[in-house]
């Protein structure tokens, strides 16, 4: 017999525990004030209604994603899903609950079961299979460097060079590899690269909630670094610095790591970084979630942009910094897409095309490529450049 | 050697669940030198304590040990209880087995022999202990009030009343407080200015209180019932005995600064009294921004103006000695800062603003004559939001604890809103309403059912300024729908927070103070207006958020403590102290050096150091500190602690090899 | 003499042409092996069809009856297995087709003849019969042995054999059905056409997928023409529906539909990977864009680097002329 | 109505760069995730829709390795009510004629109405198990179906034929279908029904919990090997009406108009 639905199965102990055992456990401290969904980038996006705040009153009820209705539950599975973990709830909440990580208990046991969207699913099993989210071969991995005179990363070099899928692969965002190692090649700095043997860092697999899988891929790639000696890694996408950096350390991983732009600030303070030319363009900086609320690396893109003649730098107005709002890429957003009213890409280029300026400064691969994407169906007079690009136009 | 009972306390099942009594019993029975040994359910209870007497007379006990709860808890107790039986109290101890053992294990087979372990050790120690009799000492029955709000107000006056003297010390120009600032107070609604100033001018006339404003405490020495303090006046530039407080300097100072009084809402002059009813009406001379002292001698027309011929720009801070007895801690509190609230504008948007500015802008004395304007434009604000909670209950980024009187004055200032402007809109953004106090949900329902305050359950995210509005943006929690709140003002209702400088005063004093800077009660329940230190009492918001009838009633409470104190000649004080073995003493004076109470003295006869008993508190710093070992804590030696130790060691392995 | 057998598959009157598929891979086998082509054909008013494969068989076996113009495994399956029993047919080839899957395991399993299915191409090696097929999504080829019989029945992938007419002249043998009543278990009811202008792009064997290139809405009525030119129909990549130059359903891509045409032509479509990821598993894939750096090149077997202004309308008139 | 729902586990190939292992035989499944085969998981929702309307038990089945429990627990979560592992590990490579053979000899202990089972599975590709099941079973059976509508003594499928055009046919129950992927849209377990799958036991059948038959096999794998494939672009010069007619002339050498 089918259990009759009643008052009390909104309330599931088995459900509630097993989420808290998977890193639901800020639930308790909510006193649902609400100010996370006022804070959530969705709530941007005027039509829709994202309610954040009953994420954790449902986990403690156990009863997120628990109906057993169909279509109530696709819709359900929808909401844990839209969240992109950039973190503005988590960066404004009383009492620091993170409703990404609330969520991704939930996206955990979804994912075990098969019950997550067909997209995701895909992403994760190419990552796993071909260390790429977009299933290009491998040995195509190091094509952005061709003819640049890249060595692979060898011993006694001081920086390993890790750019990471979407410079990888993506033609418009390899644009971002290649300047990076201009600059490095100017400056004369010692690095490598992994080259085919560089796999995807495997953030957005956590992020999705294939633990399992992200495991996997985390040892082995740092049983990668380790067999080649890897103490210094220098990345491109804040999405690999952070798990690097944050995440990594838990398997063990014995590396340093800083982004490129922590690097080049600190080489144009130290004078071994010269621009010398000028570049007379409005431009204005996003702050990428990871790299800024998530690692609070704000003043160093501002450093470098601030240190290039006839630069006008901009700020968007009450969204910069930890207020910034995402491109919404994060946690898998890349890869899923809403309807064209319900897209947090469209209001935060926006507010960052109302700053009138001739350039978006990004330093994530991702925010370029949800920006340049978005940009191909706007009639808009605006380029997205990534900071690397910029400083190498100016060499 | 002494005949020792122990006394072992179930403490109901708080110890008895996880310490295996008989067993510990049994135990202490078999150890050397204890005479008795038995158990009870309460031992603190009068059946308890009668046991204890009973069995101090007929086994002729002359060292007794409660195992029960935690010496300050109930230590006092027992030492009456043996005092009364005829044993000297300083020969009765108190083991832990409640804090520090049955409460923090699960496990009988854990906490029991831990139980035996801590009653053997001060067995021990109650082996060498002397009989003491408590160190009597006179009391100066004259009491320092620093702050002078409506805390140490009535606290003065009440002290003052009772026929002892008061030093009341106000580091701003006139008393008053906060309360001053007030427009009406809730839940009555009447003007906080009518019901203070009669106060404020009865301090300021009382003869047995010697006001001093402009003044902070600048050095305090002594231990209760015996102080010696310095107070710092600092120069006002105005020679209080001549001037009238006519008030023509302040008219003709060419010097405008935003007033501290309104919040910053409004101007005074650099000479300025704070408003109309200061106490003492008397000017002072900011000299920050007094050209006069700014820009070498230029300027003077005060000077010129006055006069009087009070104005005096030679004075200097003025250091005045006194003596008191005790000291009462009412320094208030101050609003958590705007400006770390960085989504909703961090202070940069003018029509932005918190709880005592709007109090300023309801207020009559106000800079807007109590009309409600807003401050970018002046214009008549027709919707205004007011935001709970604002840095309260936020312990990731702000201050985890309640303010408590945010929720009540969000009602006071909606319904006085609505009575400035009828067609105004107020909307309350708040989670939960704490209304505990007397007629205050009472209050709370007429406001929003009269006054037509909308309330919305929900924390806003971010204030954006649009134009010429501010838009709040919040979800109400109870529908689920977003909101975009267009509004002209917004009220933030920031926590409270001590008041500056308190935590520099808490060092002084050498009283505690929480994490956040709020001073510590004795306990929380049964001790609310003293402080853990002997002599010091607290009284209002410097102890924690309350509102005004808290404050008084705590004032009061603190007052009638010290009149407690003042009540007898002479108070005793725990002879518990360190002593001096001048044979081993080689006069290095470190000791001296390391006295935290200024109780130690040179001898220079016999070029050794002596204890001063009185100010001694028996910290155990110059213990510690001796390099000879001729400093001893009387009933707490270097052999009585080493004793300890050892039958603590030599227990546990005893223990372990049991297991 | 040993016989090939080669089922007839045949729909509304009209021969299919995977059965001259079948003929032709009949015919290389029966050359090398030195055997007979037979095909099996169970129809009514079959005249037309005899036509047509006469040239490809040296016989025809023609079982003749009403209940046999519409495919009904169950009938089709007592007939042949009747056949087949009867002569045991080195191979018997079906075509692997909605009507081939649905007979062909059912009847060899019936008559107990190792059997394969999907079948790229086949040899007999040692009187073995080695198949291969394709696994793992196409990613892999297989060579399986199968067990060793008399008789084989093996079903083949359409497009696995282009069509070569034979010169046989068929001799036609007439053979009485064993049985002829639709059983009642499974019936026929109708044959749906699919409705007409429901554009499902998943389903069409061409595409042509647009993107920001082709610039004006207007322009899409030459897309429109390109595609009805060919018989394929009109995708798009992200930016186009969300103009709503399109609906979509239309959209290709990793949040659209996943499509695998025979034929995908790219216009004015630069590759971003979202829509790559949405089309790349095409068998022949063009991208015409005027970028040379399109990654869209990447994906591509033929490029033109062009005005797709320039190139679309001749491309039309061309394979009109072509038609 | 009592369903049948066989599944496979399988390695998901499609977006994956497959490689061969060191017998020659097999893949390399370390770096591939597995999960149900594709056609299967509408296989199950149709199953499930049928038992929402008519009630009734669904039992998955299923010829795999230990590791198929997973895939297994995930149909029960999705609405299966009984699941039963036959172990891969009691029977040698199993081929698909094998397969079916070994299924029908746990399938005829069992009451149903109706089996469903994917119309092919994406690993060796045979579009084989359904069919012949149905006929080792001696039942009815339909092919490719992309649409069910039953009653509790017959049902009215269709099938997919080439060209979009649909083939309706009337069957009589207990009967056997083969899904068509697209005939519904398989639904996301609940969380709820995901810790009441997790409670529940899968029955693990080996060969000596079945009676069987003498297995015949049919096929053996003697060889995997990577199709000869190059993929590189040819870029057409000239003039537009060079290239177009260049154009034009491919895509009728394909065979495409």
């Amino acid at each position: 017999m089918k259990d009759k639905k009643n008052l009390t199965t909104e309330i599931n102990p088995e459900i509630r525990d097993i989420l808290v055992e998977m890193g639901a456990e800020d639930i308790y401290k909510c006193y649902q004030c609400g100010k996370c969904t006022s804070a959530c980038p969705w709530f941007q996006v005027e039509i829709y209604d994202y309610p954040v705040y009953k994420f954790s009153l449902e986990t403690a009820l156990g009863a997120v994603a628990s109906s057993e209705d169909k279509k109530e539950l696709e819709k359900e599975i929808d909401l844990i899903y839209r969240c992109v973990g950039c973190e503005a709830c988590l960066d404004q909440c009383p009492h620091g609950i993170s409703t990404p990580n609330i969520l991704r208990a939930a996206r955990r046991l979804l994912v075990d079961f098969g019950s997550y969207p067909e997209i995701l699913k895909s992403t994760v099993q190419k990552i796993h299979n071909v260390g790429n989210p977009f299933g290009e071969h491998r040995e195509n991995r190091a094509d952005w460097a061709k003819g640049l005179n890249v060595p692979d990363y060898q011993q006694g070099m001081e920086y390993l060079y890790f750019p990471c899928c979407l410079p990888a692969y993506e033609t418009r965002n390899q644009k971002i590899a290649q300047a990076t190692v201009g600059i490095l090649q100017k400056c004369k700095v010692s690095f490598g690269i992994l080259g085919v043997k560089e796999t995807c860092c495997g953030e957005v697999i956590r992020r999705i909630g294939a633990e399992n899988i992200f495991e996997e891929v985390t040892k082995s790639n740092i049983k990668e670094f380790e067999n080649s000696g890897v103490k210094k890694v220098l990345v491109t996408s804040p999405h690999c610095f952070t798990t690097f950096k944050n995440e990594y350390p838990d398997f063990g991983a014995d590396f340093e790591v800083q982004h490129t732009t922590q690097y080049f600030s600190h080489l144009i303070d130290t004078g071994k970084l010269k621009i010398d030319k000028s570049f007379y363009k409005k431009v204005v900086y996003h702050d990428p979630c990871t790299l800024g609320r998530k690692n609070k690396i704000y003043e160093e893109p501002r450093n470098i942009l601030k240190n290039i003649l006839g630069l006008e730098f901009l700020e968007v107005e009450n969204f910069n910094r930890n207020l910034s709002v995402c491109c919404g890429a994060g946690s898998g957003g890349l890869w899923l897409e809403w309807e064209k009213e319900e897209r947090i890409v469209n209001v935060r280029l926006k507010q960052l095309m109302d700053t009138g300026a001739d350039i978006i400064a990004v330093t994530c691969p991702y925010c370029l490529q949800m920006f340049e994407e978005t940009l191909k169906s706007m009639d808009a007079d605006i380029k997205v450049m990534d900071i690397s690009e910029i400083i190498f136009e100016c060499l | 050697m002494k005949t020792i009972g122990v006394f072992v306390c179930h403490c109901g099942r708080n110890i008895s669940s996880t310490v295996n009594i008989n067993e510990v019993v049994e135990e202490i029975k078999k150890y050397p030198g204890v005479a008795f040994c038995t158990d009870y359910t309460y031992m603190c209870s009068d059946p308890g304590q009668d046991l204890i007497k009973k069995s101090i007379k007929e086994k002729k006990l002359d060292g007794i040990v409660i195992a029960a709860c935690s010496p300050s808890l109930h230590e006092l107790t027992f030492r009456n209880t043996a005092e009364k039986a005829g044993l000297n109290p300083y020969l009765t101890e108190v083991a832990n087995i409640r804090e520090q053992c049955s409460w923090v294990h699960s496990e009988i087979k854990e906490a029991t022999p831990k139980a035996i372990s801590i009653i053997e050790s001060i067995i021990e120690k109650t082996k060498l202990n002397e009989s003491l009799s408590p160190v009597k000492v006179k009391v100066n029955p004259k009491a320092l009030v620093i702050g002078g709000g409506i805390a140490g107000i009535q606290t003065s006056l009440d002290i003052a009343n009772s026929g002892h003297k008061v030093i009341l010390i106000e580091k701003n120009p006139s008393i008053g407080g906060h309360m001053s600032q007030l427009s009406e107070t809730f839940p009555t609604l009447d003007c906080s200015q009518c019901i203070l100033t009669p106060k404020m001018v009865e301090v300021s006339q009382h003869e047995n209180i010697n006001l001093f404003v402009y003044s902070e405490l600048e050095e305090i020495s002594g231990s209760v019932g015996n102080f010696k303090i310095k107070i710092r006046r600092k120069a006002s530039y105005v020679d209080n005995s001549k001037c009238t407080g006519c008030g023509v300097c302040s008219e003709k100072c060419p010097v405008s600064v935003d007033s501290k009084f309104d919040e910053g809402l409004g101007k005074r002059k650099a000479i300025y009294s704070p408003f109309p009813q200061a106490v003492p009406n008397k000017p002072v001379i900011d000299k920050e921004h007094c050209i006069f002292f700014l820009k070498d001698g230029k300027c003077g027309v005060c000077q010129i103006v006055c006069t009087l011929n009070a104005i005096d720009f030679k004075q200097k801070d003025e250091i005045i000695e006194e003596e008191v007895g005790a000291v009462v801690v009412a320094t208030g509190y101050e609003l958590y800062p705007i400006e770390n609230m960085l989504e909703y504008g961090a202070g940069k948007y003018p029509d932005v603003i918190n709880g005592l500015q709007f109090e300023r802008l309801l207020s009559a004395s106000g800079p807007t004559q109590g009309e409600v304007l807003r401050p970018s434009d002046n214009k008549i604000p027709k919707r205004i939001a007011f935001i709970s909670c604002v840095g309260s209950r936020d312990p990731e980024h702000h201050l985890p604890y309640c303010s408590k009187i945010c929720c009540m004055y969000m009602v006071k200032h909606a319904l006085l809103y609505k009575e400035h402007v009828p067609d105004g809109e107020a909307i309350v953004f708040s989670i939960d309403i704490r209304t505990s106090g007397k007629d205050y949900e009472e209050f709370l329902t007429r406001a929003k059912e009269d006054g037509n305050i909308l309330y919305i359950r929900g924390k806003p995210a971010r204030i954006i300024k649009q134009g010429d509005d501010l838009v709040v943006w919040c979800i109400n929690t109870l529908t689920g729908k977003q909101l975009r709140v267009e509004c002209d003002m917004v009220v933030l209702s920031m926590s409270m927070v001590p008041s500056s400088g308190a935590l520099d005063l808490a060092r002084k004093l050498r009283i505690h103070t929480n994490d956040f800077g709020f001073f510590t009660e004795a306990h929380p329940k049964l001790r609310p207006v003293e402080s853990l230190v002997p002599g010091f009492y607290l009284a209002g918001t410097a102890q924690g958020p309350k509102d005004i009838p808290d404050t008084v009633s705590q004032a009061s409470g603190a007052a009638a403590k010290v009149m407690t104190l003042f009540s007898g000649d002479e108070i005793s004080h725990s002879p518990i102290i360190a002593s001096v073995n001048e044979d081993l003493c080689s006069g290095c004076s470190i000791c001296i050096a390391t006295c935290p109470y200024d109780a130690r003295k040179m001898d220079e006869r016999k070029r050794i150091v002596s204890v001063n008993d009185i100010l001694c508190e028996g910290c155990g710093a110059c213990i510690s500190a001796c390099p000879s070992g001729a400093s001893q804590q009387k009933n707490l030696t270097d052999n009585q602690i080493d004793n300890m130790i050892r039958v603590l060691l030599h227990s546990n392995a005893e223990a372990l090899e049991r297991e | 003499m040993t016989e090939l057998f080669v089922l007839i598959e045949h729909r509304k009157g009209e021969i299919r042409d995977i059965s001259f598929e079948l003929l032709t891979c009949a015919k290389k086998i029966a050359e090398k092996e030195n055997l007979n082509v037979t095909a099996l054909l169970l129809g009514s008013k079959t005249d037309q069809i005899i036509d047509k494969i006469k040239n490809y068989a040296h016989k025809i076996y023609l079982f003749d009856d009403p209940v046999f113009e519409n495919f009904n495994s169950e009938i089709y399956q007592k007939n042949l297995s009747d056949i087949i029993k009867k002569e045991s047919p080195l191979l018997t080839l079906i075509g692997h087709t909605a009507f081939g899957m649905d007979l062909c395991p059912a009847l060899a399993t019936e008559l107990n003849i190792p059997f394969s299915t999907d079948c790229l191409n086949l040899t007999f090696e040692d009187k073995k019969l080695k198949v291969t097929r394709q696994m793992f999504d196409g990613k892999l080829n297989t060579h399986e042995i199968l067990r060793e019989n008399p008789s084989y029945i093996i079903t083949i992938r359409a497009g696995s054999f282009p069509a070569v007419e034979g010169n046989f002249n068929a001799e036609i043998v007439k053979l009485s059905p064993k049985e002829t009543t639709e059983p009642e278990y499974r019936k026929f009811v109708e044959y749906i056409e699919a409705a007409i202008g429901d554009v499902d792009i998943t389903k069409s064997d061409v595409v042509i997928g647009i993107g920001r290139g082709i610039r004006e809405q207007e322009n899409l009525e030459m897309i429109e023409e390109l595609a009805a030119s060919i018989g394929g129909v009109v995708g798009c990549s992200r930016p186009i529906v969300d103009a709503d130059w399109l609906p979509k359903d239309r959209q290709v891509g990793s949040s659209g539909k996943i499509v695998k045409p025979k034929l995908y032509i790219a216009i004015g479509i630069s590759g971003a990977f979202q829509h790559v990821m949405g089309m790349k598993n095409s068998d022949t894939i063009i991208a015409i864009n005027k970028d040379p750096n399109a990654p869209i090149f990447n994906e591509a077997d033929y490029g033109i680097v062009d005005d797709l202004m320039k190139v679309v309308p001749i491309l039309k008139e061309k394979i009109l002329e072509m038609k | 109505m009592d369903i049948i729902v066989c599944i496979k586990r399988v390695p998901q190939t499609a977006e994956a760069e497959v490689s061969i292992d060191s017998t020659g035989k097999s893949i390399q499944k370390d770096r591939l995730t597995f999960d149900m085969n594709e056609s299967d998981t509408y296989a199950l929702e149709e199953a499930v829709l049928l038992k929402e309307k008519f009630e009734g038990n669904i039992t998955v089945l299923s010829l795999g390795y230990p590791d198929t429990d997973d895939t297994l627990r995930i149909a029960l979560a999705k609405g299966a009510d009984n699941a039963i592992r036959i172990k891969a590990e009691n029977f040698e490579n199993p081929d698909a004629f094998q397969t079916a053979q070994i299924l029908k000899s746990v399938i005829k202990t069992i009451n149903f109405d109706i089996i469903l089972t994917g119309c092919i599975a994406t690993d060796d590709a045979y579009s084989q198990i359904g069919v012949t099941l149905a006929e080792l079973l001696e039942i009815p059976h339909a092919a490719l179906v992309i649409k069910v509508d039953a009653n509790e003594q017959r049902t009215h499928v269709h099938r997919e034929l080439e060209e979009g055009l649909i083939e309706h046919l009337d069957i009589k129950l207990p009967a056997l279908l083969t899904i068509l992927t697209g005939i519904n849209e398989p639904r996301y377990a609940s969380l709820i029904a995901i810790r009441r799958a997790a409670k529940k036991e899968i029955q693990q059948l080996g060969k000596e919990n079945i009676e069987l038959e003498d297995l015949v096999i049919n096929s053996v794998i003697e060889e995997l090997y990577v199709p000869p494939v190059t993929k590189q672009v040819e870029i057409l010069t000239g003039s537009p009406s060079e290239t177009a007619t260049k154009l034009a002339g491919i895509v009728k050498e394909k065979g495409l108009i």
